[in-house]
Formats: structure tokens, C-alpha cells, sequence
């Protein structure tokens, strides 16, 4: 038997498979179409301390084997999210990875210190990377110093593991990476959207309302690839990959290029079903690669 | 209950100028629950385009397990939608999202739609006249060549044709119709434009409506908060047109 | 008529549409298969100093909507450029923008002194961006006070305008831009390639032999039309704009984010005959939006 | 000249397991030159699959205007190729590249191929026939589902099938058939995968060989600089296989 499990700080993963912020809501959706509990994990949209709106729409664009998105960190807050969302999601067997966002350091802090305590959150992603809120969040992930000091706050009151999410949009990732690692981050999930733009050519103007949006899907997935490779490299953290993965093989690329689980993002747009798809399909395609467990594979890039 | 399913094209037909009516089948069709429903269709197994598109039902028959949308080939997605011939699969999840209450008309009304917002609007007329319930059509093309289902709608009642350049029918929107005809229905259902929708709904403070509003979507199902908009309720409140939607009572939403 | 010239330093164009460099070779292949005076420039493969073999093959890979390419700046040298290239195109009406690439800025600054004096070159454009090169090359591209003094140093010896390649690899382009606006440059042409990996599979090997390579093609458009958006707003240089440019729309949209001019690169690969294409498009496509001329699209975007 | 060409499918039919041979239709054919060269194929019109695939000219008839080509469905791009029926449009880029030089050959050639390197060989084979050679042809493939043209390359010399686990013909690589036998011809052909070209190569060093070769193309023309190998000429020389090759003269190559 093929083993999927996979043991990250915080996490005992059934399987190495779990949507991605923001393209999952609070799971209830998907609930209707599979159960829950099958997935590795799950990470919840964005949370903020008070409730947001996010930005105007049109929020979404397609784009060549991708798509933008500005959908601006909508949620229903701290009290929305721990008083009905996560409560909910208790009935599935599955740990949470809740999503904190904010535009201070305080923001994050109150976040982080409180979703933390529910009993289902076991681990917090700290999006340091949303390319769609206009103050604060963008430069949290672009410069180390900044993403360190962010990091220890968050660690100091975190009562769970904390994996720092890093943007895309930086000179040196790997700096970046480094730097939450000495800041005291349990791992790094990577990476967020690539920030991008589409224009309506018969008008000229953007086609999202906040002009700029974040890049996801297929179209992104060699430069995810690409800084997954490096930064698996340069730090001891444990990575959670992602960035256009829609099948069984990009999941494992993404698992040889040196992250431990993998997100799926986008791709849940387009095949609701695709999480526990690919789900299935990993023992059989380990199995046929040679390899009994889905630990082996992780990091296999480097060792070639 | 939605489901994805690789369903199979019965027949596709151009109807209009660049107006499809593409029928498919499958068990999906089990589920359709009202008229005003709509499916998410992927049109190509590939990664562009990579989003699904909405689609609305035009109409459903569960015994033959059929169902029928009608669409204008626009952009990327909808011409290669265009191109699917009868035997080949279509993958649709669906059905998705509330449609048109049909209990809330008691005896007449009004079904006004406007260009690729007509569709739905059959079925519903469909459903209404099987409760005994008069409706009058008020429907809106561009031109005479966009016009589709003309025939269709007469049989099922009044049906009134306004087109922006008066190549047929009443010359201007539907509004230009509707401040002619009487206000003796009691409800109103609307599908067009969001520009028309506004003026339908303004037009008739005082009667029972339902919208139907497009937004750009992602998910389609409620998970992505793409497809949002503000409501009446109040500062906090919105809505997500795939999954609270497409179909609003009037004056709830802010577009 | 609809006018499609476009004036710039250095060049006088019939037409906003030139192929991009590394994508045309110097022309020699391309003109089997149409008249190369109907293009508006033709920007050459990148000159060293001395010749170079580039990197090992494989040296392409496909990805969703995209490519990587690590050809490695394979090229004949200054010597072979300026002695047989050059002279060769010179029987086509059509301006030259020489591709400038090097490990130091000596070598830099001795390819711009010298090829700047043929005839037929009429401005440079440094690649300081280029992310196949090991050494040299890409740091460049990343900090603005090393690409500020490599753009005075070139701009001192050339004979002609100089135009600064930009690359997208980075925190804040827009620094990068007004650090050669600083240093002298004409203008900006951008974007080069987003550094990406592929792996295979079954393998878990890298499928480009250099490991990494820079994506290109239509996947990358939305993040080059973001960039050219926010350059064209935060300097007075004229942009020459590329990233995934495939059809007349595609060039809409650059000119209407703010370039002055487009460049083609992968698509060449796809359909060899996509310039000319485009060029007998525009002047349709630009009457049917309601223009006259090209030049009056070129920023539409921020002016609505 | 090199054109590039909408051309027309005439027959897709799969001859081996997941073989595929392939005939279409158009002008371009009237400029193919020789047996080895190739084309530059466009499955489909869309950014993803994105580039071009290489495949070789199998066959070709310049009075009907059509040539074949033989591939194996392997990857995304291969196998929408395998998707187009009779009727079907088809982006063709070619004729690319120079072929076998059939005027080196003068009694007697070898003809050795392996899996799709197979292909080109057989208008290759029929050239050297018209001319009067003899050829004798040594094919290798993986197993006895995968062969395919055993009957069409009889009917023109001897013919001598390798497969890997021995279910047809002789077992092992084609190798093991040349060690059996004679070396009396005067010239030999090949293609395959690289490492049966070297073995090749190394097999007959006093013999004049024609190997065709495989790399990763972007362009296909010559422009990209993708496709290169280093040549034993020099430290400094290198060939481009799209443009200079695909076929070069044995020990000219360093693979
Ligand atoms: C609930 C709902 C029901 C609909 N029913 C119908 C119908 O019955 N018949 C019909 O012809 N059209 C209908 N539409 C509109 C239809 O979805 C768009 O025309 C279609 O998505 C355009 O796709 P494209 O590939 O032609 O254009 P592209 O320009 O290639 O589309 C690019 C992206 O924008 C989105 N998009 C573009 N236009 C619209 C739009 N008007 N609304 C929402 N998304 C859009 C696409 O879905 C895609 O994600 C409906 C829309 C919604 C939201
Ligand atoms: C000159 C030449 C002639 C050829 N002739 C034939 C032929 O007659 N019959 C045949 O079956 N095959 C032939 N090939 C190989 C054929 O090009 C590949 O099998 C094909 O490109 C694989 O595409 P795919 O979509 O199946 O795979 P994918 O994995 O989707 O391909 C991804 C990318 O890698 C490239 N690629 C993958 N494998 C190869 C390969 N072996 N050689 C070159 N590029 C590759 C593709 O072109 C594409 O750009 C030839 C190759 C060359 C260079
Ligand atoms: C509609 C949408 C909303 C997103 N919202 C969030 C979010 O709230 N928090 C976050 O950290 N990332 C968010 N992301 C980023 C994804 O989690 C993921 O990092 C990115 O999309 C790359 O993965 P993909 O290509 O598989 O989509 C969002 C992405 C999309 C497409
Ligand atoms: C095969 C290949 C080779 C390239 N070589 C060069 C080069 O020598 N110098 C350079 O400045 N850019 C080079 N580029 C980058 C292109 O000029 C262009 O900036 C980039 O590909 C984006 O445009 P595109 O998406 O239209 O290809 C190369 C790109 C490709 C695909
Ligand atoms: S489209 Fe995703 S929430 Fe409506
Ligand atoms: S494939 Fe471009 S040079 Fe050969």
C-alpha cells in the first residue's frame, strides 16, 4: 500500500492534497459535492479582524491558461469566521489551516492570537502576500526585515504552528524565505499570485475594477516551480506548494521540487471534484514511479 | 443537488446571428429544480480557456433528460462552444444557483428580457402557463437578425419585440414598449442588461419583481466571492449572484 | 488612412511592430519567408563580446500557454555580428536594434561603442535581464544602482540611442525604470522572460538542461501589461513593450497600457508570419476602436 | 520554400498501438525536396499546447498533393494530432530541413530505424529503389504492437524487425541484427533515437552514414537557436538540427 501520509509541524496530513485560500471558501460549498474529511487539509479564506467587502467587481479575468483575480480579502471577520464558519467545519475530520491577512501588525497578531485557540485550526498561514489590498499586506512579503518582525509577532502569540505564505513578486525569494525562517515560522506555503493586469482592447481599460489583479492557474505554475526548487534549498522549512497545479503530475512536480504538501488553487473552478481526484489518483501514479510512499518523492529534484 | 457531468450534445443549431441553441443530455437534468437555473460549461479540455462559462436554462424536459441553452458566440469560450457537433461531450456542472419563483405570480405577467437574457425567460413562461398564469413578453434584440424565439413565445402568449434599430418590432428598448402596455399584471420577471434591469425595476416600484443579474464568475458555486454585489439591506450585506442567485426580488440589489 | 509611425529615439518606425530579440535570429530565416522591410525594426539576437556557444540542450521546454528557453546568449560575437550579420540586413529598409548582452560592464560597454557604429543600427538595447546567463547579466536587471551606472557607462561610448531591457524578475520595476531614466537611457523596452522551471514527472528531472529558463508567450502577458502600466506612469521614457504578444489585440493593449511600440517574441514560433499579420491588421483594427493614427492609442489606458 | 499552410486531413488511421499515420493535403507538397525532411505541425489553435511538433515526412505524392506523416500519440500535443478526422483542418509548417542525400548511395544501402525514426525511411527507401539501389532495412521497436510498415518495407528490400522483448522478429535492438549481418553495402541510413545512432556510428566507421537527428525545437527555421549540437569540426562549430540537419553525415555530430 502506497502511503500518503505526510507529518508537517501542526499537521498530520491523510494525504499530502488540500485547496487553497481563498479558492475554497469556508468549505461549504464543496461539501455539497464530496466529503471533506478526504481532503490532507483545509485552508480557509483570508481572515481580518472586522469583517470586509473586499473590492468592487468585476473581480475576476481570465487570461491565458490563467486567470486574475482582485477579489480584495472579502470574509466575514474574526467573529464571523470563529463564531459560525469554523465551528462547522468541525464535523469533518480534517485540520484547518486558517488564512490571516490584515493591513497592520497588530491586525495580524489579534488575528493569529485568536483563531488560533479553536480547537480545529491547526496551523495558521500568514498571508503576507495579497497583491490585492491597497495598504500594508503587499509589503509585509517583499522585504525581509519587515516579514521577520512580522513573523515573530505572529509566532509569539500563535498558540499553533505558524506557516508564513510568501508572494512571487520579489527580486529574491529566497531572502524572503530565509528571514521568516529566522523570524521563527514553522514552514512556508508558496506562493501567492503574480501580479498582473488584463485590458478590455475595445475600450482600453482593465477589465478589473481595482485595475490590477492576482495571477493564478496553469500559467504561473513554472515560476512556482522555480522558487518552490529554490527555496527548498536554502531553508529547512517545510514547504506547502502551489501555483497551477490541476492534476495528479503537477502535484508530484511540485512534491519533487522540494515541497512537502501541495495546495490546489484555481483548478477548483474549473473540476470542483479536482482535490479528491487527484487524491486518488497519487497512490496509483507513486506506485507507478516507483515509489512507496509520497514521502519519498519530496525533494527528489535535488538529489538527481 | 450539483453535479459535474460529461453530458452529450443532442443537437446545436444557429438560431439567430451568432445565436446558438445547443440541447444536451444527461441525469443532470434530474435536478433542475426552476426556470431562471443556470450551468457552468467547460468548452474546451484544455487550458485556455480556462474558466467555465455561465450558461442559463433556455429549457428542460427530465423525461427526455434534455436540456436546452441558448447562447450568443462572443468571445474565445462561446465561439468554440459554437463548435461542438451532436455526439460530442460537453463537461457542465449544474445546475446552479435559485431560479424564478414561479409561485409568486397569481395571475398575469410580465416576462421582459433583454438580448441573451431572453433564454430563460422561456422556460419560465413555460412553467407559468402550465399554473394558469397569463404572461405578456416583452423582449429586446439589437436587430432584426439577433431576434430568436419569437414563435416560441407567441404561442405561449402577448409577445412584444422591440429592437434598438427597428429592423423589427417597436424601434428602442423594452421600456419604450413597457410605457405603453397596461400595468394590470402583479408580478414581473426580468434577465437582460443590468442597464435594463435598473430601468424595468424603476419603472415598477409598486409590483412584485425578480431579477436576474451576470456577474463575472469564478467558481460559480459561492466558494470564490467573485461574482458579489452589495444589497439594499444594509452597509455589511451582499450577495453572490451564482449561489443566492441569479434571480433577486427587485430592489435588493445594488448594481 | 490610418497612420501606424511612431516616432523614438533613434527610430523612425512604419510600424509599432518589431519581432523581439532572441525570437528572429538576425533576420536571415524570417526573410525566407517574407520581406523584413515591412516590419518596423527588427531587434537582432543579443552580441557579446566574444562568440558564445550558450548553455546545453535541452534548451526549450513547453509550459501552459508559455515556453522556457535557456539558449544561454548563443551568439557569433561582436566580430561576427558587425562582419556578416549587420552588412546582410543592410538590404532591407528596416531600422536595427541591436540586443546588447555581457558578464561585466566592460563588456557592456564594448559591444554598445562598437556595434552602435553600423550603419543600419539605430539604437541599442542592453539586456541587462537576461536570466540564463550564470554571472553578471541578471543582478544587473535587479538593482537600480548598479543598472543606473551600466546605463552611463554605455550611454557614454554609444553612437546611438539606448534602450534599457527591463527585467520582470523583480520587487519594484518601477525603481529599476527611474534608475535608468536617471542614468540616461532613451527609453525602456520590457519585459524580458519570468525566470521558471519545468520537471518531468516521470523523472523528477528538470527537463532544461540549465535546470531553470525564462518563460515566455501569452502566459506572461498579464504580467508584462501590469509592468509597462506602471512604468509608462512613473517615467517620461518611451517604452518598447513586449510579453505574450500574439495577435493585433494583444498589441491594442500594450500601446494602450502605455508602450510606444511592441515587440514579438514566441510567437514567431507559433506562426512565423505573426508580424507582418499584425501589421496589415492594425490599421483595420484601429479605424473599427476609432482611431486615426497609431500613436494617438498609445497610454488610452491611463487617461480613462 | 518553406510555406506555411492550412492543409487538409485525408485519413488518420492508428496502424500500431497508439501509431498513428496521418495523410494531408495541399500545395506545400509541390516543394518537398527529399526523403528525411520534416514538418512543423500546429494541433491545434490554441495557446495550449502552445509550440509546434516536429514530425517527419513519412511519404509524399506531389500529384495528389498529399504526404503522410507517422507518429506515436505520446504527450498533450501528439495526441490531439491523433484527434483530427477526414475533413480537418491542419497548420502545417514545412517542408523543413534537408533530407538524405540519396545520391551518396550507390549499389547497396542499409536502412536502419527505430520506433518513430522509422518513418522518414520509407520515402527514403522508395527514392533509393527508383534509383536502383538496393536497400536491405533493419527496424527495431519496443514490442510487436508497436510495428508497424513491415509489409510496405518488404515490398522494397529486405527487411529485418528488432523488438525489444523479442515478440517479433529477432530480440534486442537492431544492433544485434547488424552484427549478423554483411557489410556489403556502400552507404547507410538512419534514424532513431540517439543512442541507436551512436551505436550505429560506431558500428561502421569506415562507411559512409546519413544519421538524422532529434532535438527540442522552438522555431524549427533556424531562428531560435534551440535546436543546436556541437560538431567534432571544431570547439567553436555547432549545427542547428532544424535547419542545417535534421540528417548530417555520421561523425559529424557530437550528441
Ligand atoms: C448567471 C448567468 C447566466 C448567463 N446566461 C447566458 C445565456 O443564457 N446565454 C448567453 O449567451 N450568455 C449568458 N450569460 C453570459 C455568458 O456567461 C457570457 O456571454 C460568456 O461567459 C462570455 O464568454 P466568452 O467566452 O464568449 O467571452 P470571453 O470574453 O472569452 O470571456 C472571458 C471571461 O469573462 C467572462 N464573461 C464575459 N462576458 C460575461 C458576461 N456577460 N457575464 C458573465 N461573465 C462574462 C467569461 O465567463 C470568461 O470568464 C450568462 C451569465 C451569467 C452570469
Ligand atoms: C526532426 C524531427 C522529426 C521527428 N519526426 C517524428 C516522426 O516522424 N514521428 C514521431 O512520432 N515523432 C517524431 N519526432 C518526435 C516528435 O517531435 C515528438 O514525439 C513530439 O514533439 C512530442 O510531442 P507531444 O505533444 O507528444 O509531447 P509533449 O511532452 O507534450 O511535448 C512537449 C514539448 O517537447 C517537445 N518534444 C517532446 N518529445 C520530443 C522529441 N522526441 N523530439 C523533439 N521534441 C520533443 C515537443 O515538441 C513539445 O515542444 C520528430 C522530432 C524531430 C526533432
Ligand atoms: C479567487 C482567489 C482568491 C484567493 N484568495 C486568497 C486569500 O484569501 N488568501 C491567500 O493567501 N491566497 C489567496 N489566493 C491565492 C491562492 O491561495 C494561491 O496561492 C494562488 O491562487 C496560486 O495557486 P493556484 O494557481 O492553484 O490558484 C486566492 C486565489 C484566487 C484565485
Ligand atoms: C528563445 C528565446 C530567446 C531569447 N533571447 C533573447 C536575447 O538574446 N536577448 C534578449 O534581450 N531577450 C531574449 N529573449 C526574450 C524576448 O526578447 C522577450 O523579451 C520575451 O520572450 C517576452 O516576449 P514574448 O512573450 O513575446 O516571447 C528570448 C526569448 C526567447 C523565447
Ligand atoms: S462565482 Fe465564485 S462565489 Fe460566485
Ligand atoms: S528550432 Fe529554432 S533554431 Fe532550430
Amino acid at each position: 500500500m502506497t502511503n500518503l501520509a505526510i507529518k508537517l509541524p501542526g499537521l498530520k496530513l491523510k494525504n499530502p492534497i488540500m485547496p487553497a485560500s481563498g479558492c475554497f471558501g469556508f468549505g461549504k460549498e464543496y461539501a455539497q459535492l464530496y466529503d471533506l474529511a478526504q481532503l490532507g487539509a483545509i485552508m480557509i479564506k483570508a481572515t481580518t479582524v472586522e469583517m470586509r467587502l473586499g473590492n468592487p467587481t468585476p473581480r475576476v479575468a481570465e487570461t491565458a491558461s490563467g486567470m486574475l483575480n482582485a477579489i480584495g480579502l472579502q470574509n466575514p471577520g474574526l467573529e464571523g469566521v470563529m463564531g459560525s464558519e469554523l465551528p462547522w467545519l468541525e464535523q469533518f475530520d480534517v485540520p484547518i489551516i486558517a488564512n490571516v491577512a490584515g493591513t497592520t501588525t497588530e491586525d495580524y497578531v489579534e488575528v493569529a492570537k485568536q483563531i488560533s485557540t479553536s480547537p480545529n485550526v491547526h496551523a495558521l498561514e500568514i498571508n503576507i502576500s495579497c497583491p490585492n489590498v491597497k495598504q500594508g499586506g503587499i509589503t509585509f512579503g517583499t522585504d525581509p526585515d519587515v516579514a521577520r518582525e512580522l513573523t515573530q509577532a505572529v509566532k509569539t502569540v500563535s498558540s499553533v504552528p505558524v506557516y508564513i505564505k510568501l508572494s512571487p513578486n520579489v527580486t529574491n525569494i529566497v531572502s524572503i524565505a530565509k528571514a521568516v525562517e529566522e523570524g521563527g515560522a514553522d514552514g512556508i506555503t508558496m506562493i501567492n499570485t503574480l501580479l498582473g493586469m488584463r485590458l478590455d482592447p475595445k475600450t482600453g481599460r482593465p477589465v478589473i475594477a481595482n485595475i490590477t489583479g492576482g495571477l493564478s492557474g496553469p500559467a504561473i505554475k513554472p515560476v512556482a516551480l522555480r522558487m518552490v526548487y529554490e527555496v527548498s534549498q536554502h531553508t529547512d522549512l517545510p514547504i506547502i506548494g502551489m501555483g497551477g497545479i490541476t492534476n495528479v503530475d503537477d502535484a508530484i512536480d511540485f512534491l519533487s521540487a522540494g515541497a512537502s504538501a501541495v495546495a490546489v488553487g484555481t483548478a477548483n473552478f474549473v473540476n470542483p471534484f479536482v482535490c479528491p481526484e487527484i487524491i486518488e489518483k497519487l497512490p496509483k501514479r507513486l506506485h507507478e514511479l516507483g515509489f512507496d510512499s509520497a514521502e519519498e518523492l519530496i525533494g527528489r529534484s535535488h538529489r538527481l | 443537488m450539483i453535479r459535474q457531468q460529461h453530458m452529450t450534445v443532442v443537437s446545436q443549431k444557429e438560431i439567430a446571428h451568432r445565436i446558438f441553441e445547443l440541447t444536451v443530455e444527461g441525469d443532470l437534468v434530474n435536478d433542475m429544480a426552476a426556470p431562471g437555473q443556470f450551468v457552468h460549461v467547460r468548452v474546451a479540455d484544455s487550458y485556455e480557456p480556462l474558466l467555465r462559462r455561465p450558461i442559463s436554462v433556455a429549457s428542460y424536459d427530465k423525461e427526455k433528460r434534455q436540456f436546452t441553452m441558448i447562447y450568443r458566440a462572443e468571445g474565445r469560450g462561446t465561439n468554440l462552444l459554437a463548435e461542438k457537433k451532436p455526439g460530442d461531450g460537453l463537461d457542465v456542472l449544474g445546475p446552479l444557483g435559485n431560479g424564478f419563483p414561479v409561485e409568486e405570480a397569481a395571475k398575469k405577467a410580465y416576462l421582459i428580457g433583454g438580448g441573451i437574457g431572453v433564454p430563460p425567460l422561456y422556460e419560465l413562461s413555460k412553467a407559468l402557463n402550465e399554473r394558469g398564469i397569463e404572461t405578456v413578453h416583452i423582449l429586446g434584440f439589437e436587430s432584426k437578425d439577433a431576434v430568436f424565439y419569437e414563435a416560441e413565445f407567441k404561442s405561449l402568449g402577448d409577445t412584444h419585440i422591440a429592437t434598438v434599430d427597428g429592423s423589427h418590432g417597436t424601434q428602442g428598448f423594452v421600456t419604450h414598449i413597457l410605457n405603453e402596455l397596461p400595468k394590470d399584471f402583479d408580478a414581473y420577471f426580468s434577465c437582460g442588461p443590468t442597464a435594463m434591469l435598473e430601468a424595468v425595476q424603476w419603472a415598477y416600484p409598486e409590483k412584485k419583481g425578480f431579477l436576474s443579474y451576470e456577474q463575472r464568475m469564478g467558481c460559480g458555486i459561492g466558494a470564490c466571492f467573485a461574482c458579489v454585489c452589495r444589497t439594499t439591506k444594509s452597509e455589511t450585506d451582499y450577495i453572490k449572484v451564482c449561489s443566492d442567485g441569479p434571480v433577486f426580488q427587485a430592489g435588493v440589489v445594488i448594481s
